[in-house]
């Protein structure tokens, strides 16, 4: 098992490729590994579904339908979504051995990707609460203590804001390597025939060029990881209202009070946003 | 890349006298063995110790992938892989009824490599692109790039067709005719025997990068049926090379062509040295069908047989060539 | 062939029967106890310094017998830039740093695979005009051009030069120039003026037998197996190489399977195997791989050129004024372009001309000379440009260059030299009547089919002859002539042909006439090397010089046994005898056992004064074995030697593919009095079809990017099959004697080789008009190309493509 | 798979019934006559398994038996050359593109540069060396390039030769053209083609004894 590939160019020095794809196996290994784990553990110890508080007249302004996703947000979810898998799918099943022609697909596909995040990065930065996604210090100790009680020790965590800690870490990841299969997609482009840019595989410097697909593939094999967890929590019943709330939009008003403290999350009709 | 290319490395040499014995070996040592038919191809990727099996299984003791044979109540043959190209130029069956292949035979490089060539070596041989032949990490060696398809390229020899991220193309004489000819590909291996189509043998870039064909580590190619369907068309090959001996094709076209009077009934066109395979010219077969020979006809096709050609710095001149070829194979004459 | 003329006429080379046998031994062919065989490590950058190589793993595995490197090589008082062996700082890709010694080569060449060669990439550069833009990389550390063949100096040229230049070819500072006449002037009174761009590619030589060497010390002497062209003068290349005196190499070398030009005093890696064999005291064989051959094996300069010609009306050339710009490799200036000019000069006779010209280092294989050095290109790119001047002007391509050329009183050249001889009007016409020129002519443009014909002729002429060398033979006791040839034997058969004049003078038969040859252990004595069509010349006049000395010292040897006056006495029938009385005299086999008696100057115990010192060892080296005649060529002269070729090509090329078929073609020319008509016609239809291959279909192609080639291999260089050239080939000769060779004979190598690119550049040209391209090869992609309209895909500056 | 590989004595190949011909070489130092060491294959697990023959094989050679030790990545030039002292067989690049090395194998030209010699068992090699009678008369194709005084350098000339027998062989009285598309295979760069084709004509002449 090794994790760059090297090669040897004209002039005879080494010079680096790609990651090995041995870290692809490793990946999905990975991926795997925790969903069993978890879900061993998880029938172990079932989840105990937390109780809406009656909070009676201080809940009168609270709709019964609490807007979680706008419908801009949802598109760019799904949108995101089929063109990711598109990606892994084109990219990584020649490498698992199914052959097809999968470079043009593959590009297009990344041009949506890098379209609908483009998209998501203006929208989230006029129209959605950046707060709601960042992480702050306290964010931290909140997770430790929500990792010790899921492991049965401490006290029950707080209820959360809007996104809970562990949504806004995953958020972060797949922002980073996001970003870094599209940044670097983008430049590899010149190095296929495409509608868009001019072939010329000598755009970069040899060994620029060895980190450009380094870090793609680094990325693309992390997304694989990143994605088969994020498909298993979205279909485990506890989450399902999540789930529910990304193709509808909103989440019923139990599920609200259940899960999220009115106070961090403050939704009334008008500010339900 | 090599540091020294010249003196093969160690193999172990096996001769199996038996397809079932080759693929014996095949399955035993896998990916690190190489089935060796003529060797003419081989030997040279091993004197440059780029390519370099641990296990070399020569095919030239296996008698029953050798020799023609008629089949379809005498309208086919049946080429044994290992049958030398000089055996398939000379073969009275092939002259009388497949003449196109005969002529392709004849012209592959040299009478020496003719007599030593093989049929199934000639259709499987790798590519020439000199980039990849040079040992450069390229995306068909395993890399990342394509040398033969930069701003600075010397590419003259290299693809217009199908070409997907590598621009190499195959230099086969004999294939295009067996496309033409609609000839079937017999291959053995782990699980039996399957017959595929000659259009299916080769493969593009966009299939697997790597490869010319599909035949798969494990496989063998074992031999060759001609169907009658085309026996005693009128036939056109034409090869043009810088030299008349000992040269790759710049470009070569085969066709056949069932014409009553001046109609063309049926027509099978096919060009190589254009693209990763040989490239059948479906469309302007379609629009011939039907059509009498004449030289607007020819023109017609000819221009249709370029759509979708994407040429590169140095080899436009295949442009004009592909079609002026496609109008020759339509008048049935060079001249 | 007892009695009557040997000279002129046909006859079976000695060595034939062990050359169609397989007997005949190249330098690779030698076996020897213990020998070991040597693999090179080449560089893969085309240029870079070497920090440091680790070798210990190879030098640990088992048969690995020993490794030289630069270091090893003596140093040697070469002329600045020229290369070595091996080098640190290799100047082009495929440049050998290392040499390993094996019990095997699978055992070297898996050593070479275990050495760490750290390099450190330098800049480098393979189109010398981009060395020449202002900021341009240098090929080497210390410029681009290498001036007077003393220092390596930088010249850039300015913006502004390549400005102006616009398409055609930038001219700026240059390192050569000569004027003679008024240019300026010449050009005004021209009634048509052509102001062209040109371009010949770099060549590889490719002679079929690569450059290998066998080596093994004996009694502290070199025993040197090697593929060389010249013999007697490549021990001392040896020698220098090695670090050693001469008279301590044996050198061995009586085949040589082509060179071409390459292999001239030998091979610059001739050292390798001797320093290893003197390092593992074991014989070495190193075998040059074809892929070395191409890298090492040198090769002939490309130009880049702008030449303006200036035409009177009635064709007569007022003016040429040439800038060459040499493509020189990173090695050794190379005197090619200057050569060029005086070609241009001399075929054309202009009256003005004015030369400019620089040689531009590039990382790319060392130049060397190659048939024809310089007059090649320069035929190859002026002579499709007189034809078009002949169109412009309405007159036949035989017409313009009969009115242009030179003749006996001809001077040429930056010093206005003489030639010896020009029967340049004579050949033509002989060329036009073997050639049946008028019926050729009215094919021209005739169509069959897609197929349309054009003929072409090409006007080509190189020096053809050298003076003051030494001849050297014995009669010995067995009654037989033994004729000494230090020259070389590369199938020009040379060697054999001018052993004859010696014979002929002596009245021997050529059964009893022995040639000696090839080794310089049997007493060669100082010749000219085998090259630029030197031997026939200087080895005719020295072998009858020798031959002549024989005849009056047969003379007197039979005078002092017999008595009476030598002059009294005749040299016939392989007898001296008294005149009117054949019963009175001694047959040679006599007269041998006479001369070691007398001794003294009869039988090499004393010799002349005025002979080469290498002479005088042979000579030593045979005294008392019989009857020596040795003599050096005193004949004397002025006047440089040339020699011309016609050709004349007809071609056939099909519009729709753009392929070329070569269908007739004539070679006649003016080379003196003929020696050996059957080798006169191999040598001028020989160099012609090598010539084809420059027009067609040879290859000098280099990755741009990383400066790495492409054709060292045969099937991507593309030199000529025996399919690419016509099955219709005449050839003539003019056969008129020069009158500086006693036998009349010049020398015939290097002209017929310009002739056949040449008239097949101008014969092309002819069938499909004009080229927008002047360069050559003219491939078929070109040609179809231009035929269809389609951009070129490079200009015509373009190198290395 | 492994009990499948039995090991058989080396026997001709056309002989079906046996499982194998092993080229399998191996080890072990080998020295000959001429005195140099060649390097030896080492034994592989594999082969180790599978067993393996003497590596000593009998090839016929200029109709003689020789016993000759081959590597298994010989090629049949380098064992003519360096095991057999063949010489006369050139090798002017070692990948099939110039014809110096052409030798018969049953009759056919070949490039030996591009043949492995383990492959050649059985069949008849023929060599420039084997073409004159004992008594050192030449072969008619011999004799008619000695009477034509062909090729130059010559180094060619062993491999043209075995081309033009072949070609008189299937061919007794070609034409112009087709004497060239038979030595097609063959390249020399004196170009000195148009000369040998002369020969290859009287070498036709001299075959039908005319």
């Amino acid at each position: 098992m090794s994790i760059f590939q090297w090669a040897q160019n004209p002039w005879g020095q080494e010079i680096l490729v790609r990651i090995s794809w041995d870290l692809l196996y490793l990946a999905i290994a990975g991926g795997l590994a925790f969903v069993i784990g978890h879900f061993v553990y998880r029938t172990k110890n079932p989840p105990k579904t937390a109780e809406a508080p009656n909070i009676g007249d201080a809940g009168k302004d609270i709709p019964e339908k609490v807007v979680r996703h706008s419908l801009a947000a949802r598109l760019f979810h799904w949108v995101m979504a089929v063109s990711m898998i598109t990606l892994l799918v084109t990219a990584f099943f020649p490498i698992l051995g199914i052959q097809f022609n999968w470079v043009p697909v593959h590009w297009m596909a990344g041009v949506v990707l890098t379209a609908a995040i483009i998209f998501h990065i203006i929208h989230a930065s006029f129209w959605l609460k950046l707060r709601n996604i960042w992480i702050s210090g306290k964010d931290w100790a909140e997770w430790k203590q929500e990792m010790e009680y899921a492991l049965g020790k401490g006290e029950p965590p707080p209820k959360t804001d809007k996104y809970p800690v562990d949504h806004r870490l995953y958020h972060n990841a797949v922002m980073f390597t996001g970003l870094g299969v599209i940044v670097t997609g983008i430049l590899m482009m010149s190095r296929v025939e495409n509608l868009i840019f001019p072939r010329n595989s000598y755009l970069l410097a040899e060994n620029t060029w060895g980190w450009v697909y380094l870090i793609h593939g680094l990325s693309a094999v992390g997304l694989v990881g990143l994605i088969i967890t994020h498909i298993y929590f979205a279909i485990l019943p506890e989450k399902r209202w999540i789930t529910k709330s990304m193709i509808w939009g909103w989440i019923t008003k139990k599920d609200y009070l259940a899960n999220h403290d009115p106070e961090r999350w403050v939704v009334t009709d008008k500010a339900s946003k | 890349m090599a540091v020294i290319r010249d003196t093969m490395a160690e193999f172990d040499l096996f001769q199996p006298a038996s397809i079932d014995d080759a693929l014996a070996l095949k399955r035993r040592y896998g990916k690190t063995s190489w089935a060796l038919a003529g060797g003419l191809d081989s030997l040279d990727w091993f004197k440059d110790r780029i390519k370099r099996p641990e296990v070399v299984i020569d095919l030239s003791a296996v008698e029953s992938m050798r020799g023609i044979r008629d089949i379809d109540d005498a309208d086919g043959v049946e080429i044994g892989a290992m049958t030398t190209l000089t055996e398939v130029a000379e073969h009275a069956g092939i002259l009388s009824r497949f003449g196109l292949l005969a002529d392709a035979a004849s012209k592959v490089a040299t009478p020496q490599i003719r007599n030593q060539g093989t049929i199934g070596g000639n259709v499987t041989q790798d590519t020439r692109c000199w980039y990849y032949r040079g040992g450069w990490p390229c995306y068909r060696a395993g890399g990342n790039i394509c040398y033969a398809d930069t701003p600075t390229a010397i590419n003259r020899e290299h693809a217009l067709f199908e070409s997907n991220r590598c621009v190499a193309v195959n230099p086969s004489d004999t294939a295009p005719a067996l496309v033409a000819l609609d000839a079937k590909f017999v291959i053995r291996g782990g699980g039996g025997e399957k017959v595929v189509a000659a259009e299916d043998y080769f493969i593009t870039p966009a299939t697997d990068i790597t490869r010319m064909t599909i035949l798969e580590p494990g496989e063998l190619l074992t031999s060759i049926r001609i169907p009658g369907t085309w026996a005693g068309a009128r036939f056109y090959f034409e090869k043009v090379r810088d030299r008349q001996a000992w040269d790759f094709p710049l470009v070569n076209i085969a066709s056949a062509m069932k014409i009553s009077g001046n109609t063309i009934e049926d027509i099978r066109l096919v060009v190589n040295a254009v693209g990763p395979r040989p490239l059948r010219l479906t469309d302007v077969e379609r629009q011939l069908k039907g059509q009498s020979v004449t030289e607007e006809v020819g023109q017609a096709a000819g221009e249709l047989a370029l759509l979708g050609a994407r040429p590169l710095q140095h080899n436009g001149y295949k442009i004009p060539l592909i079609r002026n070829l496609v109008k020759r194979a339509i008048r049935g004459t060079g001249a | 062939m007892a009695d009557g003329k040997l000279f002129g006429t046909n006859y079976i080379p000695a060595d034939l029967v062990a050359k169609v046998t397989g007997q005949a031994k190249y330098a690779e062919d030698f076996r020897a106890e213990g020998m070991l065989f040597t693999k090179l490590l080449l560089s893969p950058m085309p240029h870079a310094r070497i920090r440091s190589i680790d070798d210990h793993e190879a030098l640990a595995m088992e048969g690995v017998m020993g490794i030289i490197t630069a270091n090893d090589l003596p140093e040697t008082d070469n002329l600045v830039g020229s290369d070595r062996a091996l080098t640190m700082e290799p100047m082009y890709q495929g440049e050998p740093i290392l040499a390993v010694a094996a019990v095997d080569e699978e055992t070297a060449a898996a050593a070479i695979e275990t050495i760490k060669v750290d390099y450190e990439p330098l800049p480098f550069v393979i189109d010398p005009l981009d060395s020449l833009r202002p900021g341009g990389p240098n090929a080497r550390v210390g410029g681009n051009t290498i001036v007077d063949r003393k220092e390596v100096v930088e010249i850039k040229w300015t913006a502004q030069d390549f400005e102006e230049a616009d398409d055609s070819m930038p001219m700026g500072e240059a390192e050569v120039e000569w004027e003679v006449g008024d240019v300026a002037k010449g050009l005004e009174e021209a009634d048509l003026v052509l102001d062209e761009t040109l371009y010949h590619q770099s060549q590889t030589h490719h002679p079929l037998e690569t450059r290998s060497c066998m080596a093994y010390w004996q009694n502290d002497k070199l025993y040197m197996h090697v593929s060389t062209q010249s013999t007697q003068r490549t021990a001392g290349a040896v020698a220098r190489g090695v670090g050693i005196d001469p008279t301590q190499v044996v050198l061995i070398a009586e085949y040589c399977g082509g060179g071409f030009g390459s292999k001239i005093a030998g091979t610059v890696n001739m050292p390798i195997a001797a320093l290893l064999s003197k390092k593992t005291g074991r014989p070495v064989m190193h075998r040059v791989n074809r892929e070395e051959e191409n890298a090492y094996g040198r090769a002939r300069p490309g130009f880049q050129g702008r030449v303006k010609l200036g035409f009177r009306a009635d064709g007569r050339i007022t003016a040429i004024d040439m800038y060459l710009i040499q493509d020189n490799g990173g090695y050794g200036r190379s005197g090619d372009f200057t050569s060029a000019s005086r070609c241009a000069s001399l075929n054309y006779t202009p009256l003005n001309m004015r030369f400019r010209g620089i040689s531009v280092l590039t990382n790319t294989p060392t130049r060397a000379a190659q048939r024809a050095p310089g007059g090649v290109q320069i035929t190859a790119m002026l002579e499709p440009v007189m034809d078009k001047a002949a169109k412009e002007l309405g007159l036949d391509q035989f017409e313009i260059r009969r009115i242009n050329a030179p003749d006996n009183d001809t001077t040429y050249g930056s010093n206005e030299h003489h030639v010896t001889s020009a029967y340049v009007r004579e050949a033509l016409d002989k060329a036009a009547e073997v050639s049946n020129w008028a019926e050729l002519k009215a094919q021209s443009g005739q169509t069959n089919g897609s197929k349309v014909t054009g003929v072409g002729i090409g006007l080509s002429s190189y020096v053809a002859g050298s003076r003051g060398f030494d001849g050297l033979m014995v009669i010995r006791p067995d009654g037989k002539l033994y004729v000494h040839q230090g020259v070389g034997n590369l199938g020009t058969h040379s060697v054999f042909g001018t052993a004859r004049v010696a014979s002929d003078h002596l009245g021997i038969s050529w059964d009893n006439t022995e040639v000696v040859w090839g080794n310089t252990s049997k007493h060669l004595p100082h010749s000219a090397v085998q090259a630029g069509s030197q031997t026939t010349h200087a080895h005719t006049r020295a072998n009858l010089a020798a031959a002549i000395d024989m005849e009056k010292k047969l003379k007197e040897v039979a005078a002092r046994t017999l008595g009476g006056s030598a002059d009294s006495y005749v040299v016939a029938g392989e007898r001296v005898y008294r005149r009117g009385n054949r019963g009175s005299g001694l047959s040679f086999a006599q007269a041998a056992e006479k001369a070691i008696e007398l001794g003294g100057t009869f039988d090499g115990h004393e010799a002349p004064e005025d002979i080469n010192d290498w002479t005088k060892g042979a000579v030593a080296g045979l005294a008392g074995q019989g009857l020596v005649g040795v003599a050096k060529d005193n004949y004397g002269g002025e006047g440089d030697l040339w020699s011309f070729v016609i050709g004349v090509a007809k071609v056939e090329v099909d519009r729709e593919t753009g392929a070329v078929e070569i269908q007739h073609y004539t070679a006649v020319a003016d080379t003196g009095a003929v020696m050996n008509p059957r080798g006169l016609a191999a040598q001028i239809h020989g160099g012609g079809v090598q010539g084809f291959g420059l027009a067609r279909s040879q290859k000098w192609v280099y990755d741009p990017k990383w400066g790495v080639p492409f054709t060292q291999r045969l099937y991507t260089a593309k030199p000529p099959s025996i399919l690419d050239v016509p099955l219709d080939m005449r050839a003539g000769t003019v056969d008129l004697p020069d009158p500086q060779n006693p036998v009349g004979a010049k020398g015939i190598g290097e002209a017929p080789f310009g002739a056949g690119v040449a008239a097949v550049l101008c014969a092309i040209q002819d069938a499909i008009g004009e080229f927008d391209l002047k360069r050559s090869p003219m491939t078929t992609d070109l040609i179809l190309n231009q035929l269809e309209g389609v951009p070129q895909p490079i200009t015509v500056l373009a190198t290395d493509v | 798979m492994a009990d499948q590989l039995e090991i058989l004595e080396e026997t001709d190949k056309s002989l079906s019934r046996r499982k194998f011909i092993k080229g399998v070489i191996a080890g072990g130092a080998a020295t000959y006559s001429a005195g140099y060491l060649f390097r030896t294959g080492t034994v592989r697990a594999q082969s180790g398994a599978a067993g393996s023959v003497e590596r000593l094989i009998t090839l016929n050679v200029n109709g003689q038996e020789r016993r000759v030790d081959v590597m298994k990545q010989e090629t049949l030039a380098t064992t003519l050359r360096y095991k057999l002292g063949l010489t006369g067989t050139k090798m002017g690049c070692d990948r099939a593109e110039c014809g110096s090395c052409t030798v018969l194998l049953d009759g056919t030209t070949h490039y030996s540069c591009s043949v492995l010699t383990h492959s050649v068992r059985g069949r008849a090699v023929t060599t420039i060396e084997g073409l004159a009678d004992a008594d050192g008369t030449l072969h008619p194709v011999q004799q008619a390039v000695v009477g034509g005084a062909g090729f130059q350098c010559a180094f060619c000339a062993p491999g043209f030769i075995m081309s033009m027998v072949a070609m008189v062989d299937a061919n007794q009285s070609p034409t112009r053209a087709e004497a060239a598309q038979a030595l097609s295979g063959n390249l020399c760069r004196c170009c000195d083609y148009n000369k040998i084709l002369d020969c290859a004509m009287s070498a036709a002449d001299y075959t039908r004894g005319v």
